[in-house]
């Protein structure tokens, strides 16, 4: 399965970011800038090379420490974990600019802000570390960095919601990976090996997998902000600085949904049943649908945003009953849905990401000028700030699903894989989804046509800060451009567009 | 009693105390207390790792979980760490010890 | 059974009795110093019985001198920890004065 | 002799479980931490018991460490808990 | 006879873990804690762990022990500490009888259902057992960590698992307890510590720190120098001498401010830094990252378990002074990070 050329391409989009990262604390806090700036470029480079490497040899692995699994740990940059990092490298470049203005322009930050640039260049290559791993351990210690430095930038605007809703998180992440953590000793004691590979040949249907398929499940579920395992998300989103709002929103719940997508995928097939996609697929409707709903009930901007994250990560978790074929249905006529899931997946994964930071980064420059970010805060932004305006249609109009972007393909492509699978039931979720989107999405967009009273604050906001929005909203519509090619590159290799064949004896009847 | 072998009995105490750790978590109300559950959650899991090298031990038990468990004692405990001063700053901040007031 | 395993099964005993006797304090005495009194015989004389009975019956030199060293430090230690303990107790508020009645509960 | 050093801990045991219900009686924080030290001390003679137990001599560096933070421990719970009323670390 | 050694230890963790969370106090919480700590450091050795068991004393009840206790001023009251407990509002007068009596965790306004609570635990603690005790036999790695020993560099062979079959792991472990200091610091006001120009004249802790100082740090040397032979290795060590730290700074010494602020930052970045730096650096040679050239991968280890060590002990000893000086915001201030 893994014949691709070794490589030191994977290893240097850990060590890159970690290597500026620790250059950055020893700065005061405006050279910490632009060394974290300097550490953004030079990721966001050796990202781009890295995946240009993998579209040329098909995918990159590097034996760390020169040991071969099981004994050593396997970095393998395969094309799924190539787009992740793309995605994560071009939220992060924009991100940073962002960050870089907001928080030079910002004085009343505590000190501790500038612990922005080690944190979040950590974060960064804890996530790189978390696509590439192909090791359940490594995978384990790459989470709990990812999510030590993201409650690290939750809680850096130091104000006692933030700092509560940090907590919270910070709560759930550890419990959540102790349950991964419950299901990787139980795998490792039956099996024998932490690599991916090797267990996914040798995994047996039978209570131990069952068990720690549902331990690990519901860990990376609670990870992700899954239905119902949401409550932290808005709270926490919804209090953070705008930069750290995008990162968190956009990157790190896709981080343990990128987990939990390879383990399904890969390993736990034996143990899964139709009626386990069924169910997890439930939770994504009733995310989807209750999400959208809080979302539009909402007076706060930011809050709006939080709320319509748990409901876009919802339509993810409707990609797993896509997946998992039904009784009696043979591989080859499945291929036909699964492609079409699996790139509804990505592609959700991408649109969402880009829309959403460029939604959270739009806020901010809102509470900039506004002062808060009320209902009030919106009037007359059209003619007071046409560039974030705009920034929020696009990225509204791509969350919601309208044609032709990003992520009108996703909910197409979900659509597609429903019908042609025959579970059409899932099919009305989306639809409802994409008008409840559509309800908040105008509702923002009504009141930034409204005309203002001129009594609202209008203060002066960096240019960088609207430019950074504008880029990932329309990186977010965009993304249908290049759809055909970056499909046939993710199909050149498993478990791309693969089904899930359940096994005798899963987890649920 | 003697069929049940040594790593056996710690493999049953580590599921209780996984549980334990999981049901402090969710039921306890002071910030302290479910610090302290996610670490009893935390020994339960690491007690079945050293249970399993236990068994699988030759002319030594099997290393590896070991190691995973000294990574995974020092990760709970940096992790613990910035609960705990998460928790004090909330404390000092605005008096609160527990979820309550919070939405 | 060697002559060296019989005197190290009556250290080991001896140990054995001072850390009952110390438990038997903790739990019966009335109040903290008298508690105080009786658990530092308990780790003094307890642990060096046992410590030195283990010796007899490792007879490896190199662990003789660790256990030595373990007995050392311990001495150190509890007697400092007794004394912070004592000071402790004295500074919060006269301990001294009604701790036989808080015990009464 | 291997049974005698079995039964020794688990001799050792029984004492720690019975010391147990000082720490839940209290009444004091200063019993607590008694207890608390004496705990450490029959956990150090089990570990040494258990040592020549299992034929492991490395058993004795966990006694030394535990031995060691333990008095940390009491070290740091006494001059936490005095700071307020002691004159302070020299910030003053 | 050494089953029950077996039972007595596990129902023994079980019974405190449980008492532990259901304690009417907080003091007493931290004082279960210690204990369950104890009797877990014992089940290690029971099971041969004694890598395990060291890191657990250390570590686990060591230093998390000194945070948990250093938390209690700031949520338990001070008349705590002499009259018995209760946490002032809570279920009465006869709070420790009551819960001595069975009743659970502080229910208090939102009264959860508690017999469905627990029926579902009882069916997750069966259901957990049930898979827990039935995992077929994988047959673990020791095999083949037990073959490649000799390729490896160091005599012992939970060291060789951590310094070089997953140094990987490790390496990322030391980040996060970078990655921590820095979100502690993070969480207050970005690292400052308060000047102290002279010691406090303790007439016994100043001695005592003076005698124990040195001798934790000859300890955590020789635990250090150990790991390559036998258990031991840079964690352990790292926490001894973090404990050095903490009780200088406890006595009174002026740790935190004796060096200047960028020898910190050396200090505190050294271990993770270099232990990349060193596997790229022969990584450019053709090799694998971290992996290290067979004639000098003993010598190379233990100069990286020694940075290592140095950097998550001054990571310790900082996020101690962090925690101790969270209590008093108001002193005065010098910047340190």
């Amino acid at each position: 399965m893994t014949d691709f050329p070794t490589s030191i391409w994977p290893a240097l989009l850990v060590a890159v970011p970690i290597t500026f990262a620790l250059g950055t604390v020893f700065f005061a806090a405006a050279g910490r800038m632009w060394s974290g700036l300097a550490g953004s470029v030079a990721t966001t480079l050796v990202s781009a090379l890295a995946i240009a490497a993998a579209v040329r040899e098909g995918g990159l692995i590097h034996h760390l420490g020169g040991w071969e699994p099981p004994l050593g740990i396997l970095l393998r940059l395969d094309p799924l974990a190539a787009v992740f990092i793309g995605m994560t490298a071009l939220t992060g470049i924009a991100v940073s600019f962002y960050a870089a203005s907001y928080l030079r322009s910002q004085d009343d930050l505590p000190r501790g802000a500038s612990l922005f640039w080690p944190l979040w260049l950590m974060l960064w290559a804890g996530l790189n570390g978390m696509f590439l791993s192909n090791d359940l351990f490594n995978l384990f210690v790459a989470i709990e960095v990812v999510g030590i430095s993201a409650v690290g930038l939750a809680v850096l605007s130091g104000k006692p919601p933030a700092l509560m809703a940090g907590l919270r998180y910070l709560l759930v992440a550890i419990t959540g990976s102790m349950s991964y953590l419950f299901g990787v000793a139980l795998l490792f004691g039956a099996y024998g090996t932490l690599d991916l590979t090797l267990l996914s040949a040798a995994v047996e249907p039978g209570a131990t997998t069952v068990f720690a398929l549902v331990l690990m499940t519901l860990g990376l579920m609670a990870k992700s902000a899954f239905f119902p395992l949401h409550f932290w998300l808005p709270p926490a989103h919804g209090s953070e600085l705008p930069p750290v709002s995008a990162l968190l929103s956009a990157l790190v719940v896709k981080g343990s949904f990128y987990i939990l997508l390879r383990l399904w995928a890969e390993v736990f097939g034996v143990s899964l049943t139709f009626a386990a996609g069924q169910l997890i697929g439930v939770c994504g409707a009733a995310a989807v649908i209750w999400g959208s709903w809080q979302a539009l009930n909402q007076d706060r901007l930011k809050l709006i945003i939080a709320h319509s994250s748990v409901a876009q990560l919802g339509y993810l978790l409707m990609v797993f009953p896509l997946l998992i074929l039904a009784p009696g249905t043979a591989v080859a006529v499945a291929s036909d849905w699964t492609s079409s899931a699996w790139t509804a997946a990505v592609y959700q994964t991408l649109s969402h990401a880009f829309a959403k930071s460029s939604l959270f980064l739009a806020a901010g420059v809102i509470v900039i000028a506004a002062g808060h970010d009320c209902r009030e805060s919106l009037l007359d932004l059209v003619a007071r700030r046409p560039m974030t305006a705009f920034a929020i249609g696009l990225a509204g109009i791509s969350l919601t699903g309208l044609p032709p972007s990003g992520g009108f393909f996703a909910k197409w492509m979900l659509l597609k894989a429903a019908i042609a699978s025959g579970q059409w039931w899932w099919a009305p979720a989306v639809l409802a989804g994409s008008f409840l989107t559509a309800g908040y999405v105008f509702m923002i967009l009504r009141l930034a046509f409204a005309p203002g009273n001129s009594d609202t604050e209008n203060r002066p906001v960096p240019r960088g800060l609207e430019s950074a929005a504008l880029l990932l909203a329309v990186a977010s519509f965009f993304i249908i451009v290049p759809a055909e090619a970056v499909i046939s590159f993710l199909e050149s290799s498993a478990p791309f567009g693969s089904a899930i064949v359940p096994g005798e004896g899963g987890v649920l009847p | 009693m003697n069929a049940m072998e040594t790593y056996q009995i710690y493999l049953t105490a580590s599921a209780v105390l996984f549980t334990t750790g999981l049901a402090g978590v969710f039921m306890a109300r002071h910030f302290f207390r479910r610090i302290v559950a996610t670490k009893i959650m935390g020994a339960g899991v690491f007690l079945s790792l050293v249970s399993f090298a236990e068994r699988d031990a030759l002319e030594f038990a099997d290393p590896v979980p070991h190691a995973m468990v000294i990574t995974g004692i020092v990760v709970a405990v940096s992790a613990a760490a910035f609960a705990l001063a998460l928790a004090r700053r909330i404390h000092q901040l605005t008096g609160e010890h527990d979820f309550t007031t919070d939405s | 059974m060697s002559v060296a395993d019989v005197i190290a099964i009556v250290l080991i005993s001896a140990g054995c009795f001072f850390f009952l006797a110390g438990t038997v304090g903790l739990l019966r005495l009335p109040d903290l110093f008298s508690r105080l009194h009786a658990l530092t015989k308990a780790d003094n004389l307890g642990l060096g019985l046992v410590a030195a009975g283990m010796a007899i019956y490792m007879a490896n030199p190199w662990a003789a001198l660790k256990l030595f060293f373990i007995w050392i430090f311990t001495l150190l230690a509890s007697s400092t920890a007794c004394y912070l303990i004592s000071r402790f107790a004295r500074e919060q508020a006269g301990v001294t004065a009604n701790s036989g009645k808080e015990d009464e509960r | 002799m291997l049974w005698f050093l079995h039964l020794v801990v688990l001799f050792l045991l029984l004492t720690v479980c019975a010391g147990l219900v000082r720490v839940w009686r209290g009444p004091t924080l200063a019993d607590r931490l008694l207890t608390t030290q004496l705990f450490g001390t029959t956990g150090m003679a089990i570990l040494i018991v258990l040592s020549g137990a299992l034929g492991e001599p490395t058993l004795l560096n966990v006694a030394i460490t535990f031995n060691v933070l333990a008095v940390l421990l009491v070290v740091c719970l006494v001059r936490v808990w005095t700071a307020g009323k002691a004159p302070k670390g020299g910030a003053s | 006879m050494s089953v029950w050694i077996d039972i007595l230890l596990a129902t023994l963790s079980v019974a405190l873990a449980v008492r532990c969370l259901t304690a009417p106090t907080l003091a007493q919480c931290v004082f279960l804690f210690f204990a369950f700590g104890l009797t877990l450091a014992l089940a290690w050795a029971r099971l041969g762990a004694v890598d395990v068991a060291i890191a657990e004393a250390a570590i686990g009840a060591g230093f998390l022990g000194v945070l948990l206790i250093d938390a209690l001023r700031d949520f338990a009251p001070a008349k705590e500490a002499t009259v018995e407990d209760a946490e002032g509002y809570a279920a009465g007068g006869s709070a420790a009888e009551g819960s001595a009596a069975g009743v659970p965790l502080r229910a208090g306004r939102a009264a959860l259902p508690l017999l469905p609570l627990a029926i579902a635990a009882v069916v997750f603690v069966l259901l957990t057992a049930e898979a827990v005790l039935n995992v077929r036999d994988g047959g673990g790695l020791t095999e083949l960590a037990q073959e490649n020993l000799a390729r490896s560099g160091v005599d012992h062979p939970v060291t060789a698992v951590l310094l070089n079959y997953r140094s990987y792991d490790t390496w990322l472990e030391v980040g996060v307890v970078l990655i921590a200091l820095l979100a502690i610091f993070a969480v207050g006001n970005g690292g400052t510590f308060a000047r102290r120009d002279h010691v406090t004249h303790d007439p016994v802790l100043e001695p005592v720190s003076r005698i124990l100082a040195p001798v934790l740090f000859l300890i955590g040397g020789f635990l250090l120098f150990l790991g390559k032979y036998e258990p031991g290795g840079a964690f352990q060590a790292a926490v001894l001498w973090g404990a050095m730290g903490i009780l200088l700074y406890l006595a009174g010494w002026p740790v935190m401010t004796c060096l200047p602020r960028v020898w910190w930052q050396v200090l505190l970045t050294a271990g993770f830094g270099v232990f990349m730096l060193l596997g790229l650096a022969f990584m450019s040679g053709g090799g694998a990252w971290f992996e290290y050239p067979l004639a000098h991968a003993g010598n190379l280890i233990l100069l990286i378990e020694t940075l290592a060590a140095l950097s998550i002990a001054a990571a310790l000893t900082a996020i101690f002074a962090f925690f101790h000086e969270m209590h008093a915001p108001d002193a005065t201030e010098t910047p340190e990070k």
